[in-house]
């Protein structure tokens, strides 16, 4: 069982260290979705262990959640990226003082 | 309620004035201001020579806080209540003409918040709620504030951002204690802020010498005391003179008022064990302050620092724990707030005239004004302490007092009257005597109105130079009282 | 969990056999040069130099891979319902049809703001 | 498998919620079905009729509500456990609302930019393109914000009701998404509030990432979602504790992001300043509020018995958002950005009432709780924020908004009344006698103190004097400052945000003298149901 | 297996605890076979498809290589073996070498939960007929099918050209587009079966075939499968006409073969899961085992199922044989605005009759509100109908505005695919010209 949690939190982690490095919008973005699986995956492992459901009824709604996170990011990316033409993260400093 | 009619009323007028047309505002406003001295005068009538609180009123504010709106005077908050509502007219007159300069609008915003200022210092004054203290203590700032930087020379929006920092930071090192005190109250099951309440409580060293320190500062603050004091000067010299009697004269008391209210009523352990810091810089100010203001080239600067000594006098006389300090520092207060009063006003008048501050670019005014001169003269004597002029009874009694603490202590404090007999010499000699300069033109001697302000002020020091008793009658019962609280139980004042 | 080892068995044999064949595409066929063969074909014409990374991609498909999202979660929460159907007969008809409708208050709003029209 | 049971559903308690995400649907088909001409009309009212009803079912529903069980906390554990309307949930519920109409108020306004309301008229049009400059043309505007709004208010009450960890991250996630897009629907300054989106979405999804790793630690640890078997778990120490504290940890990384509070601060400024100026007054109030609701119950209820590993690294929070937020406002030359750091000041202030928590047997009687006291000091900042930022949004020039703070000056003379009204909310902010915020501040240490956190609230006093030179500085540039160049102009607003403002000023003063009746209803409000 | 040998006798249709005990040499041995049908099956249906569409076309179609010419797509695999393996310059290596094998994969693994037949002898192991079975079998397929899609889309990516990348965008988008229609037609045949396990599946239709009681969904589920394969009306991504060949304008030699191999081993799949899921998979038609015990038992089904298979390969044909290929518009907006409404509207019927049938004695209240909402359902179908009024015009009008937005330059398209043949009828003089001009035309 333990496997599944090490394995979470790597993937958890590189999710992380992805968003915190990496400079393009969309890539950041997919390093989030990363993070967010590797929750579900813990969560599914706990309820394995734990014998109960909770866990797995969970990473439904954190799917539905990442959906909607993804329709919602990929809008507003789209939007700053057709009017910058770049995705960026650097880019975008309007707002850096 | 008469108590809340005094303080409600000039509230009223503030309000009344800033909405009436500017013409009518100056009338308006020193209607209201004069309404509020009759109030005044007739709480004091009411007011029985026992001592202790009297005309009290309370009632349940913020429950859940135990916050009451509580009001009363002792003999202590009598006399300032009395000094306020008295100064408040003179100030309003004297700023008559000068006020003009920002047009009627300026005029009467400058009414409007006098008399606001004048209602929460009286709230002040009578508060007997912590809490309550605290709100309108912190309140008058905002009238004060713009007071300053609304009106008088350039520069004095700096002036009035550095008071107001000064002030709120003192006030809120204070809240910490203030909420000290409640939570010690809530720990001992009663939750409350009635001063009456808190001073049954009994609390322990530590917390007591915390809450002291709290207070204490911002006391300091409010009534220049040597490390934080160099607010005051940078506000006396930008602001208008009428505006400096009304923070001098009045706000800065607040200071002391409250040293003897909180600091002794409620911490008295922690008074005495602070006694020899306080003392030591009681005497820091005395001193530096006269130093400071012998050099000075800028009048208000000047009468400004000089207060800054006399505060050192008043908070001497309190922590030398004596029935004589105690009695000298509270008729200090009132003298101190006549003299200084009469001192701003005289210089404003001048300087209206002269159109600068700088004592180099004046001379030879006694020639041309001899009466504006005669009381520029006695307002410098009185601040010097010249027998005959009521600051003198309370020098000495502060003097005594402080041998009676500790030699060196009362020897420090006379040096002190040398020096102030120093600067108001010099400065007099500097700015009326000698030949008048060419190419400035002879200053105008006061007008009827200008002498009619500055006498009730020149004729209260005299009278109570030669005849303090009425006032000592209102303070010892409240000194007594006060220094049975701290433990020293020996009887009477000086009669 | 051995369910599934049949799964990988056949996954294996795919793999293996696809694998192969690309390889072995490489040695079994001619080897002619011609610069014109290795361009990108375009009917003839000078092919359009594509950026890195692919070309640029409309964003209808975007909005179509949106949509895809959102309905295939609807499905995901429909077909345990569908399964456990019975158990929970009523209550669970008129919860699914509040999650459908909700989900069709959306539907209605794309189809109406045009996002299922294909200009 | 496991035998089916049939949850109930408490249609009567959860009235205000079902309310409001219908009329978020609703709003929707509104937005489909009826012509472009009605719709803002209709949007309107609808929402405004909507969140007002729901406001009414929560007073009822706040008059019904029993003891639960052990008598501690009033109210009920709804939908099998996972949603709690108690007290808080109520108080919080109530006062997001009151704050959303107020909002709302401030979307619906139209008189500031000529006629057309602060949001773009076609987000999707490249500015600048024919598009762009057709919409306008068109005099169009995204009327979807209301529904959009609706469904972040929703969001905002589910989330402090949640009582397992599953429902509070589905709320935070619907309280997040739509004020991500909201944020970038500015009419004017595109870019800027295009990317102020992009960095809020970016960062929120990467903390609500924490924010669901750390619940599934917690599920890890307790083997449930739900916070009363969490606390149970925690009480009795049962699994690994490394787990409870890494999870705990994790949570409060996404938890505290949403509040803005140092070293999570990062998004608050850049956000506050690029999204258009409605859109800020409701998040500024509306987030704050519900996320703090979120953050007590999840520290009382759910880790109330592991006080002690929390309650330290909350002291280090508090004191540094204190200081870090008055610091860094202090050197911001734009308004927004000044108040967004204040905001993560007050975030400090409040979590010092947060950590001011005691065990109610060590309450005096009458003597404040920490509850009551956060709860208070929430509804005084919410107010005082929606009132200054709807004040913002009528000092303008021609190109828009001026938040530039030096171009502020003379705006004493310019126009009194609003700055008169613009300083007495950062009076209020400072904390000034007489003002909401004097109360608050004094509720919160005065907890805070009571728990016997003397460090933080020496801390705090030291920040608010910080804060205080702040925000006189800015008045200080209002009233006695020479303006530069033409100096601003001042916007004359409709009835809308008129309201908006003078309920702001109202609550204000009202909880600055008379703040009785509220701190008496955070009281009744009581306790969370553990 | 001993326990469950008289179990099986009586019940053919094997439960899901029947799976996962065979020896490892079984299971070797049945994904062998499952293989060697597959590329069989996928040999026979291009010469089935070629020779049927030729008929249609008054041709003759493939009639050399073998009897009937059967040989003839062994034949063209060799020769695809032997041509040159090209890589693109523009190519992305790895991803374009990747993108067969992606796709191929999932296209065989499908097959492992489809259930050929009951439990037979197998080499003495008695064993279902069917590699495995899991509790969310029909889930596994879908899932395993999507990733198909990937193989698509990258090799269309990774080729580098715009028709490829096109093409592959195209395939993907109208697969996904079905895929919601195919996933929403198979909720009711769940709702019915109660269970996702394809083996079970099979089992709860021993009485009455879904395709019947649940025509609807059946429907549903041809008109999407069809799409879902990328055929014919639907072919769109390899429309000759705009993208040459599609994704796999730039695969040349087994590349390309594994990719047309992927195309035809779906379409067998699709066809399969139809099969079983609404058509009672391996068991007979009715009737049938009143006459004979025996047709439900042994290898028998297999002859059943392949049956069934067939009528739907033969579907396929003849659709492309028949009918022209529609617009793209056409095509999403067949998918998005008209299955998956009427999917989803038949979906709650179907739920609430079976509701009433579960309880008779239900309240009435709850069956208003329900019947109540459906009606809102429909009523908004009729509102959104009839659209366009004053919304389309004002929101497409901004569309060509934006750089960006307007999607990919769209020539006009041609109406109908390319005619085939078609023409008058040959005379069959020389077979091989013919034929050989119709091997070349039938490799687009």
């Amino acid at each position: 069982m333990t496997q599944y949690i090490v394995l979470s939190a790597i993937l958890f982690t590189i999710g992380c260290v992805g968003v915190l490095t990496r400079r393009n919008a969309i890539v950041v973005f997919m390093c989030v979705e990363l993070m967010l699986n590797a929750c579900n995956l813990a969560f599914v492992a706990f309820a394995r262990q734990h014998g109960n459901l909770d866990g797995q009824i969970t990473a439904f709604f954190v799917m539905v959640v990442a959906a909607a996170e993804v329709v919602i990011g990929l809008a507003i990316i789209m939007t700053i990226f057709r009017t910058r033409r770049s995705a960026s993260v650097d880019d975008a400093s309007l707002l850096k003082y | 309620m008469i108590l809340t009619i005094l303080i409600l009323l000039p509230l009223l007028g503030a309000v009344v004035t800033a909405l009436v047309p500017g013409a009518l505002a100056r009338l308006v406003g020193l209607g209201f201001s004069a309404a509020t001295l009759v109030v005044g005068v007739v709480v004091a009538t009411r007011y029985s020579l026992g001592g202790g609180m009297q005309l009290t009123e309370t009632r349940t504010w913020i429950e859940s806080l135990g916050v009451h709106y509580a009001l009363g005077v002792d003999g202590l908050g009598l006399l300032m209540v009395l000094l306020t509502v008295v100064l408040v007219p003179i100030v309003l007159l004297a700023g008559w003409n000068e006020s003009e300069a920002e047009g009627n609008n300026g005029a009467r915003s400058f009414f409007a918040w006098t008399l606001a200022l004048e209602a929460m210092s009286l709230a002040v004054f009578t508060a007997t709620d912590v809490l309550l203290f605290y709100v309108v203590f912190e309140a008058t700032l905002i009238p004060a504030y713009f007071l300053i930087g609304g009106f008088g020379r350039a520069g004095r929006g700096r002036a009035a951002t550095k008071f107001l920092i000064y002030q709120l930071a003192g006030g809120l090192i204070m809240l910490a204690s203030v909420i000290g005190l409640y939570v010690v109250s809530a720990d001992a099951g009663n939750p409350s802020f009635l001063i009456s309440d808190l001073a049954a409580l009994d609390i322990d060293e530590t917390t007591q010498r915390w809450l002291f320190v709290g207070f204490f500062i911002a006391f300091a603050i409010k009534a220049p005391m040597f490390p934080v004091h160099t607010w005051l000067a940078d506000t006396t010299e930008k602001a208008t003179t009428g505006t400096s009697v009304l923070l001098v004269c009045i706000l800065d008391k607040i200071g002391t008022f409250g040293m003897l209210r909180f600091c002794l009523g409620l911490l008295p352990d922690a008074s005495q064990w602070a006694t020899p810091v306080v003392v030591v810089l009681a005497l820091i100010s005395i001193i530096y302050g006269a130093l400071v203001a012998i050099g000075q080239d800028d009048v208000l600067r000047l009468i400004g620092l000089t207060s800054l000594s006399h505060f050192g006098f008043i908070v001497l006389g309190i922590f030398v724990f004596s029935p004589t300090g105690g009695t000298g520092a509270i008729l200090y207060m009132v003298n101190h707030g006549i003299a200084t009063a009469l001192m701003f006003l005289v210089a404003g008048f001048l300087i209206h005239r002269t159109g600068t501050a700088s004592i180099r670019e004046m001379a030879g005014v006694e020639k041309s004004a001899p009466v504006l001169a005669g009381f520029f003269l006695v307002g410098g004597l009185a601040a010097a302490g010249l027998p005959g002029l009521s600051p003198f009874v309370s020098e000495m009694l502060v003097i005594v007092a402080a041998f009676d603490h500790h030699w060196l202590v009362g020897s420090v404090a006379v040096l002190a009257i040398v020096l102030a007999a120093f600067y108001a010499l010099w400065m007099y000699q500097r700015t009326m005597t000698g030949p008048d300069r060419p190419g400035v033109a002879p200053v105008v001697d006061l007008d009827r109105r200008e002498v009619g302000i500055l006498a009730p002020l020149l004729l209260a020091l005299v009278l109570f130079g030669f005849y303090p008793m009425p006032l000592l009658d209102v303070i010892n019962p409240f000194v007594h009282d006060s220094l049975a609280a701290v433990g020293i139980g020996q009887e009477g004042g000086p009669q | 969990m051995e369910l599934y080892t049949p799964v990988l068995a056949l996954a294996l044999l795919a793999t293996g056999f696809a694998v192969f064949s690309v390889v072995v595409s490489a040695f079994t066929g001619p080897k002619r040069y011609n610069r014109a063969k290795l361009d990108s074909y375009e009917c003839g014409i000078e092919p359009t130099p594509q950026p890195i990374g692919g070309g640029r991609i409309p964003v209808k498909y975007f909005i179509t891979a949106m949509l895809f999202i959102i309905f295939d979660i609807e499905i995901i929460f429909l077909y345990p319902w569908a399964v456990h159907f019975d158990q929970m007969a009523l209550f669970g008809l008129i919860e699914m049809v509040l999650f459908i409708g909700t989900v069709f208050v959306a539907y209605a709003y794309v189809w109406r703001r045009g996002g299922l029209d294909w200009d | 498998m496991t035998e089916f049971v049939k949850p109930s559903i408490e249609y009567f308690e959860l009235w205000p919620l079902l309310v409001v995400f219908g009329v978020a649907c609703l709003g929707v088909v509104v937005e489909a079905f009826l012509p472009r001409t009605l719709r803002y009309p209709v949007q309107v009212v609808l929402a405004l009729g909507g969140l007002a009803l729901a406001l009414v079912g929560v007073v009822l529903v706040a008059q019904d509500v029993q003891t639960y069980e052990d008598g501690a906390a009033r109210g009920i554990l709804a939908v099998g456990g996972t949603i709690a309307v108690d007290g808080p949930s109520l108080f919080i519920w109530g006062l997001v609302l009151a704050l959303s109409i107020a909002g709302v108020l401030l979307f619906a306004e139209r008189h500031l930019d000529g006629g057309v309301s602060a949001f773009a008229g076609q987000a999707a049009a490249v500015p600048g393109t024919d598009a762009e400059t057709a919409s306008i043309a068109a005099n169009r505007e995204h009327t979807e914000v209301y529904p959009l709004m609706v469904f972040a208010v929703f969001g905002m009450m589910l989330f402090p009701a949640a009582n397992d960890l599953l429902t509070m991250f589905v709320g935070l996630e619907i309280l997040s998404l739509p004020l991500y897009l909201l944020s970038g629907l500015a009419r004017r300054r595109r870019l800027l509030s295009q990317e102020a989106a992009l960095k809020y979405f970016l960062l929120g999804a990467f903390s609500s990432g924490f924010f669901l790793y750390g619940a599934a630690l917690l599920y890890g640890f307790a083997g449930s979602m739900d916070f009363a078997a969490i606390n149970e778990a925690v009480r009795n120490d049962v699994g690994s504790s490394s787990l409870l504290l890494i999870g705990t940890g994790l949570m409060s990384v996404g938890l505290l992001f949403k509040v803005g509070a140092v070293p999570f601060q990062a998004w608050t400024p850049d956000v506050y300043q690029g999204a258009p100026t409605p859109v800020t007054a409701f998040m500024a109030a509306g987030t704050k509020v519900a996320a703090f609701g979120a953050i007590m119950r999840l520290y009382y209820v759910a880790l109330g018995a592991d006080r002690w590993s929390w309650q330290p690294m909350l002291w280090i929070i508090a004191i540094l958002s204190m200081f870090v937020g008055a610091a860094l406002a202090i050197t911001q030359s734009d308004i927004k950005r000044l108040l967004a750091y204040s905001s993560v000041a007050h975030t400090g202030f409040i979590l010092t009432g947060v950590l001011g928590v005691q065990a109610s047997g060590q309450l005096a009687t009458g003597e404040i709780s920490s509850v009551q006291a956060v709860l208070f000091y929430l509804a005084t900042y919410g107010f005082a924020t929606i009132g200054a930022f709807a004040v913002v949004g009528l000092v303008r020039d021609g190109g828009g908004e001026t938040t530039a703070i030096d171009r502020w000056a003379g705006l004493g003379k310019e126009s009194p009344v609003v700055a008169g009204v613009f300083a007495f909310f950062l009076l209020a902010m400072a904390g000034i006698p007489l003002t909401s915020g004097f109360v608050g501040k004094l509720a919160v240490f005065s907890v805070a103190l009571a728990a016997g956190a003397w460090p933080v609230v020496v801390a705090a006093v030291l920040a608010s004097i910080i804060a205080a030179f702040l925000y006189i500085r800015v008045i200080k540039v209002m009233y006695f400052d020479e303006p530069v160049g033409a100096g601003p102009s001042v916007a004359y607003p409709s009835v809308l945000t008129a309201t908006t403002i003078a309920v702001g000023v109202a609550v204000t003063l009202v909880l600055g003298v008379l703040p009785g009746p509220v701190l008496d209803l955070a009281a009744v409000a009581g306790e969370f149901i553990r | 297996m001993k326990q469950l040998a008289p179990l099986a006798a009586d019940l053919p249709a094997p439960g899901l605890d029947a799976f996962g005990q065979d020896p490892w040499w079984v299971i070797l041995l049945k994904a062998v076979f499952i293989f060697l049908i597959l590329v069989l099956l996928t040999l026979f249906n291009i010469w089935f498809e070629r020779r049927v569409v030729a008929r249609m076309q008054h041709r003759v179609g493939p009639n050399v290589h073998g009897p009937f010419g059967l040989l003839q797509s062994l034949a063209d695999g060799v020769k695809l073996a032997l041509k040159e393996d090209i890589i693109p310059k523009a190519a992305d290596k790895v991803v374009f070498l990747l993108a067969p094998v992606i796709a191929v994969v999932p296209a065989f693994v499908t097959w492992a939960v489809i259930p050929l037949g009951p439990t037979v002898n197998f080499f003495g192991h008695q064993t279902p007929l069917q590699l495995t079975d899991m509790p969310v079998a029909v889930l596994f397929m879908l899932a395993i099918a999507s990733i198909g899609i990937y193989g698509i889309v990258l090799g269309g990516w990774s080729s580098g050209s715009t028709y490829s990348l096109l093409g592959g965008l195209r395939s993907s988008a109208q697969m996904i587009s079905y895929e919601v229609a195919m996933g929403l037609a198979l909720v009711a045949v769940f709702l019915y079966a109660g269970s996702m396990s394809t083996s079970e599946i099979v089992a709860a239709q021993d009485r009455l075939w879904f395709g019947l009681i649940l025509l609807p969904s059946f429907v549903i589920y041809v008109i999407s499968m069809v799409g879902e394969t990328n055929r014919a009306p639907f072919d769109l991504p390899e429309a000759e006409g705009e993208l040459v060949g599609g994704f796999h304008t730039e695969y040349s030699s087994l590349k390309f073969a594994l990719f047309f191999l992927a195309e035809y081993i779906n379409l067998a799949t699709v066809s399969a899961i139809a099969t079983t899921l609404f058509l009672g998979g391996w068991a007979a038609p009715w009737g049938i085992e009143n006459v004979w015990e025996g047709a439900n038992s042994g290898y028998w089904p297999l002859l059943w199922f392949f049956g069934k298979v067939f009528i739907f390969i033969f579907m396929f044909v003849w659709l492309r044989g028949s009918l022209p290929r529609m617009r793209y518009d056409q095509f999403m907006a067949l998918g998005w605005k008209v299955l998956i409404p009427v999917s989803l509207a038949w979906i709650v019927a179907v739920a609430t009759i079976r509701v009433i049938s579960i309880e008779g004695n239900i309240d009435r209240t709850y069956l208003v509100a329900a019947i109540a909402v459906l009606l809102v359902l429909t009523i908004g179908l009729m509102f959104v109908g009839e659209k366009k009024a004053e919304e389309a015009p004002v929101e497409d009008s901004e569309e060509p505005h934006d750089a960006f937005a307007g999607g990919f330059p769209v020539p006009p398209m041609p109406a109908g695919g390319p005619v085939r043949g078609g023409a008058a009828p040959l005379t069959f003089a020389t077979g091989r010209t013919t034929v050989t001009a119709s091997a070349e035309e039938n490799h687009e």
